[in-house]
């Protein structure tokens, strides 16, 4: 149902500490977002990319898919900034006229876009990196490690589980609205889709009151407690975490000193 | 009135996660019967079922409706699914609407017919189901076997020409599973309209079912009528399934104790007979 | 707490965790530039804070609250995956998160909202770590306020039920995009006009896409309360 | 051991909206044995269920653990429901936690055990379940049979003294519902747990159980052995459930076949006893 989940479950990396894949994204997201260099987010992608397809064993096209999925809204943000308005036209590189004013593109707008650009999808393949590597089970573990509030994890932890269940309920009965011409007209469809709304609700309702019960059958009195999953625990991926990071951020800088800050 | 009215052409689906779960079925089902489609678990017959009426799109192989080739066309889609009609496991997962009369009539309504019609063909279902008493009652308040026979309802109101059902007795008691397999014989033979249904109750299949396809893993391993599909005892038992109680029963006193029996023999009042006639010649030697 | 106020509360939850808007209106991973990710972040925090403590206390009271309001969130994450009909894209925010603030404190939504959140960046790679502070101030704890306010004006002004509905569910949308693009202008003020300038690009950007879909989330708004009060 | 380990004093229970559940029921469950409850739809079996462990308390009369009176104090409560372990018909209502492993220790961590006791738990029930393979997959990805299982290992690894499912059988196919059956023997014969089923499935009852309840709209209509009770077979037919087939087939041969047969045989090897005999009976007139 939801391709990122299967994949995390089936990683070669799974059964590493999910600490280490977090604090590995993290830090690699700062440094890029940080950088903000067309060549450092270049090689964000790359390392996480790599690290995704080759150790992780997501397959290639999955990856680039997922790339495209936040492409509206960076096409769309990119070429808002891109776009200047303007009372002359020298400002511009390209423009054209509107309502007694320019609209175009000018030579600093196109760099920056191209760098946000880039620094966006590097920062989403770190992302990417951890959630196709880590299940939702294992990061929660960290965030218990962490010490996140404890009511917020485990209003995770539930949450996280009902997606699943209503998921397969609304599937269900997508289906079967569909077999009675549910979603043949416009109109039907809007009908369809809030009968759906409203059922998956009562469901919804419902099946948290059954599982109150379930759980009240096993001891629960308002604390979720369960045991900790064990990992592969090695130095290693901390100290590679910051070798790599190290590298990014001294090529940043020594970047920096060459070209004075103007790239 | 023996041609297939749904065929499938080495039909093959595969999930969007790549989950396989058909694999090279192809069969035909014929018109004005009763073919129950037989398998564990998993093994597809919900999957092949949601391929019947183009709900999934096979992805490779073909389906075929009335001999034709399923046409995946906006308009194609609708005029199947009228005349294709389903009936899922769970009557919770269908049932659309507060009250029994409007739930019958969300597929007739969305069939854009005048209202007149509309209503002569929800009271219709409701007459041939036997529930116009629960016209007026909430959903909600229904017992889970009335529940499933306004599920029905509401597909039979759009008066299809196949009339599939996943599961249908799952969850009823003994007498509900007896009531609404006798029910469905009857739509079969009055209205002639084609019956489908899966089920794991082994036990129904002879009483009430012309035809049988045994899936396994995506793939279909047997089929024929009752009688023919439950003497591959062999097979029946390596994919998960058991006989009929009543033919295991025949089975073992027929190799095991030298009966001398049929081996064919799946309900009780066949037993009965077989094992009459075999007092019979017993008593003559 | 008894069983109708439950499931007032219940039905409250619902109209206040509809999501809204195209998965277009999170912003991205990595879009904001660091201190406006921290920013955003911690202007947020007290409300989570504040939100879990009234959740411990509320479920101090009755367990089965805890349930119930993660239910909430499990439901409103799969309505955000669903598809709204002629629009594209599906829709993706909690929003209307003010009808549950009369209940439990929009605190609480604000919370949820944070899950639910969080849940589709790392499921459905819509929205972000770094701007999920962003994003929850703008659908969280923004927009669910606009949705309160405006149903209990319209009904205070003795409008009528669909109407409160619809207009909220509408203005909760519109709002929510609002602050979105202010974030983003903030962010990226233009080069010629600065804030100002960019903030009007944004918006004329985002209307296009934001007004239909504010509309008919606010008609299957209404569809859906009416299908929940007939049940 | 043949003690009562459950009773239940003329218990009446009555739901909040007035519907009347329970109308007097006295029963004794009887430690070690594996108890069925038999009954159609809505007759009161998972109402009696959750008045055992507490969740319901009775309108009036009484239910007795270990023959003391049930103590209704949070404390009262906590002990009682760590030793009747209850299983939920749908496992989707039960499981909470998309970790199989951390949903299964849940109960026990809620024992307040030191964390190494808690782990050796968790991993015994998991075998004794056969569910160690499933320790690192989420609970969605399960089969609807893998999941009832990782639903019973979660009451099992709390060590109950007696365990009391619902519907236990219900929606899966003949295996599996012949190694859930055996597989709760198991546990009934190696670790002296009392089991107690509701069940739907009539066939199953005679092959697995020693001691049937048979409850109709909220009363205990019948109960005995599987052989004393498929005796009463106007009652059973009475209250909308049938006899097993096989015991079935027995009564009409005998009855109307003139068979003589002993008419208390409902599995498939007493049945072929009894023929063998009958036969040898006949042969040697």
């Amino acid at each position: 149902m939801i391709s990122i989940d299967k994949y995390a479950y089936n990683s070669r990396l799974r059964r590493r500490d999910p600490m280490q894949k977090l604090v590995f994204a993290m830090m690699t997201l700062s440094v890029c977002i940080w950088a903000e260099k067309i060549i450092i987010s270049i090689a964000v992608i790359f390392i996480m990319g790599g690290m995704t397809v080759l150790k992780g064993g997501t397959p290639f096209p999955f990856f680039l898919r997922l790339l495209l999925v936040p492409m509206i809204f960076l096409l769309v943000g990119v070429f808002t900034i891109a776009v200047n308005i303007c009372e002359n036209q020298e400002m511009l590189l390209w423009a054209i006229p509107f309502a007694g004013k320019w609209i175009g593109f000018s030579d600093a707008s196109l760099v920056k876009s191209l760098k946000l650009f880039l620094r966006a999808l590097g920062a989403v393949s770190c992302l990417y990196f951890l959630s196709l590597n880590t299940p939702m089970v294992d990061l929660l573990a960290a965030f218990r490690r962490l010490g996140m509030p404890k009511v917020f994890v485990e209003l995770m932890e539930l949450v996280y589980r009902f997606i699943f269940s209503l998921m397969e309920t609304a599937d269900t009965i997508y289906n079967a609205q569909n077999c009675r011409l549910g979603y043949s007209s416009l109109c039907s469809s809007y009908r369809s889709l809030a009968i759906m709304a409203s059922m998956l609700f009562i469901k919804s309702y419902k099946q948290s009151k059954a599982l109150y019960t379930a759980l009240e059958a096993r001891g629960y009195e308002g604390e979720i407690n369960v045991l900790e999953e064990a990992y592969e625990s090695h130095w290693g991926w901390y100290i590679m975490a910051v070798a790599v990071n190290a590298l990014l951020v001294l090529f940043v800088i020594a970047l920096k000193s060459i070209t004075g800050g103007l790239s | 009135m023996n041609e297939n009215i749904l065929e499938t052409k080495d039909l093959h689906y595969i999930y969007a996660d790549g989950a396989v779960a058909l694999k090279g079925i192809s069969i035909g089902i014929k018109k004005g019967k009763c073919t129950a489609v037989l398998g564990a678990n998993g093994a597809g017959k919900s999957t092949m079922f949601l391929n019947f009426n183009g709900i999934y799109r096979p992805s490779s192989g073909q389906v075929l409706f009335n001999g034709k080739p399923i046409d995946y066309s906006r308009k194609g889609l609708k005029e199947l699914r009228r005349k294709i009609g389903m009936v899922f496991q769970d009557p919770d997962n269908q049932l659309f609407s507060a009250s029994v009369f409007q739930d019958i009539s969300f597929g007739v309504v969305n069939m854009k017919l005048p209202e007149k019609e509309c209503r002569r063909r929800v009271d219709n279902a409701m007459e041939q189901i036997g529930i116009t008493h629960l016209r007026d009652k909430p959903t909600h308040s229904l017992s889970f076997g009335q529940k499933k026979r306004v599920a029905i309802a509401g597909v039979l109101a759009m008066e299809p020409e196949v009339l599939v059902l996943d599961e249908p007795t799952a969850g009823l008691d003994p007498i509900g599973v007896s009531e609404l397999m006798k029910m469905l014989r009857q739509i079969q033979t009055t209205l002639g309209i084609t019956v489908v249904i899966s089920t794991h109750d082994i036990d129904i299949v002879p009483l009430y079912c012309d035809y049988v396809f045994v899936m396994y893993h995506g793939m279909m391993v047997l089929e024929g009528t009752p009688k023919q599909v439950f003497t591959q005892k062999e097979t029946i038992r390596d994919i998960n399934l058991r006989l009929p109680r009543i033919g295991h029963l025949m089975e073992i006193l027929k190799y095991k104790d030298d009966f001398d029996l049929d081996d064919s023999i799946n309900t009780i009042s066949e037993a009965r007979i077989a094992l009459k006639d075999w007092k019979a010649r017993y008593l003559k030697r | 707490m008894p069983k109708k106020q439950q499931l007032a509360l219940g039905l409250a939850l619902m109209i206040v965790l509809m999501p809204k808007t195209v998965s277009a209106m999170h912003i991205m991973e990595g879009f904001l530039p660091p201190i406006w990710a921290i920013s955003w972040g911690a202007l947020c925090i007290p409300f989570i804070i504040m939100g879990l403590f009234s959740i411990k206390e509320i479920v101090r009271e009755n367990p089965s609250v805890k349930l119930i309001l993660a239910m909430a969130g499990g439901f409103s994450f799969v309505l955000s995956a669903l598809k709204i009909p002629s629009v594209t894209g599906s829709c993706s925010h909690p929003t209307g998160v003010g009808f549950g603030a009369i209940l439990f404190g929009p605190t609480v939504m604000s919370v949820i909202g944070l899950i639910v959140l969080l849940f589709q960046a790392m499921l459905l790679a819509h929205g972000g770590l770094t701007t999920l502070g962003a994003n929850t101030f703008s659908m969280a704890v923004i927009g669910p306020v606009a949705a309160f306010a405006t149903y209990k004006l319209v009904k205070k002004a003795n409008g009528p039920q669909w109407l409160a509905v619809f207009l909220a569910a509408m203005l909760g949308d519109l709002l929510t995009y609002v602050v979105t693009s202010i974030q983003l202008a903030l962010a990226f003020p233009a080069e010629v006009g600065g804030f100002g300038a960019s903030l009007a690009k944004f918006m004329g950007i985002f209307a296009v896409t934001q007004i239909p879909l504010a509309i008919s989330e606010g008609i299957l708004t209404v569809l859906i309360f009416n299908a929940l009060s007939a049940h």
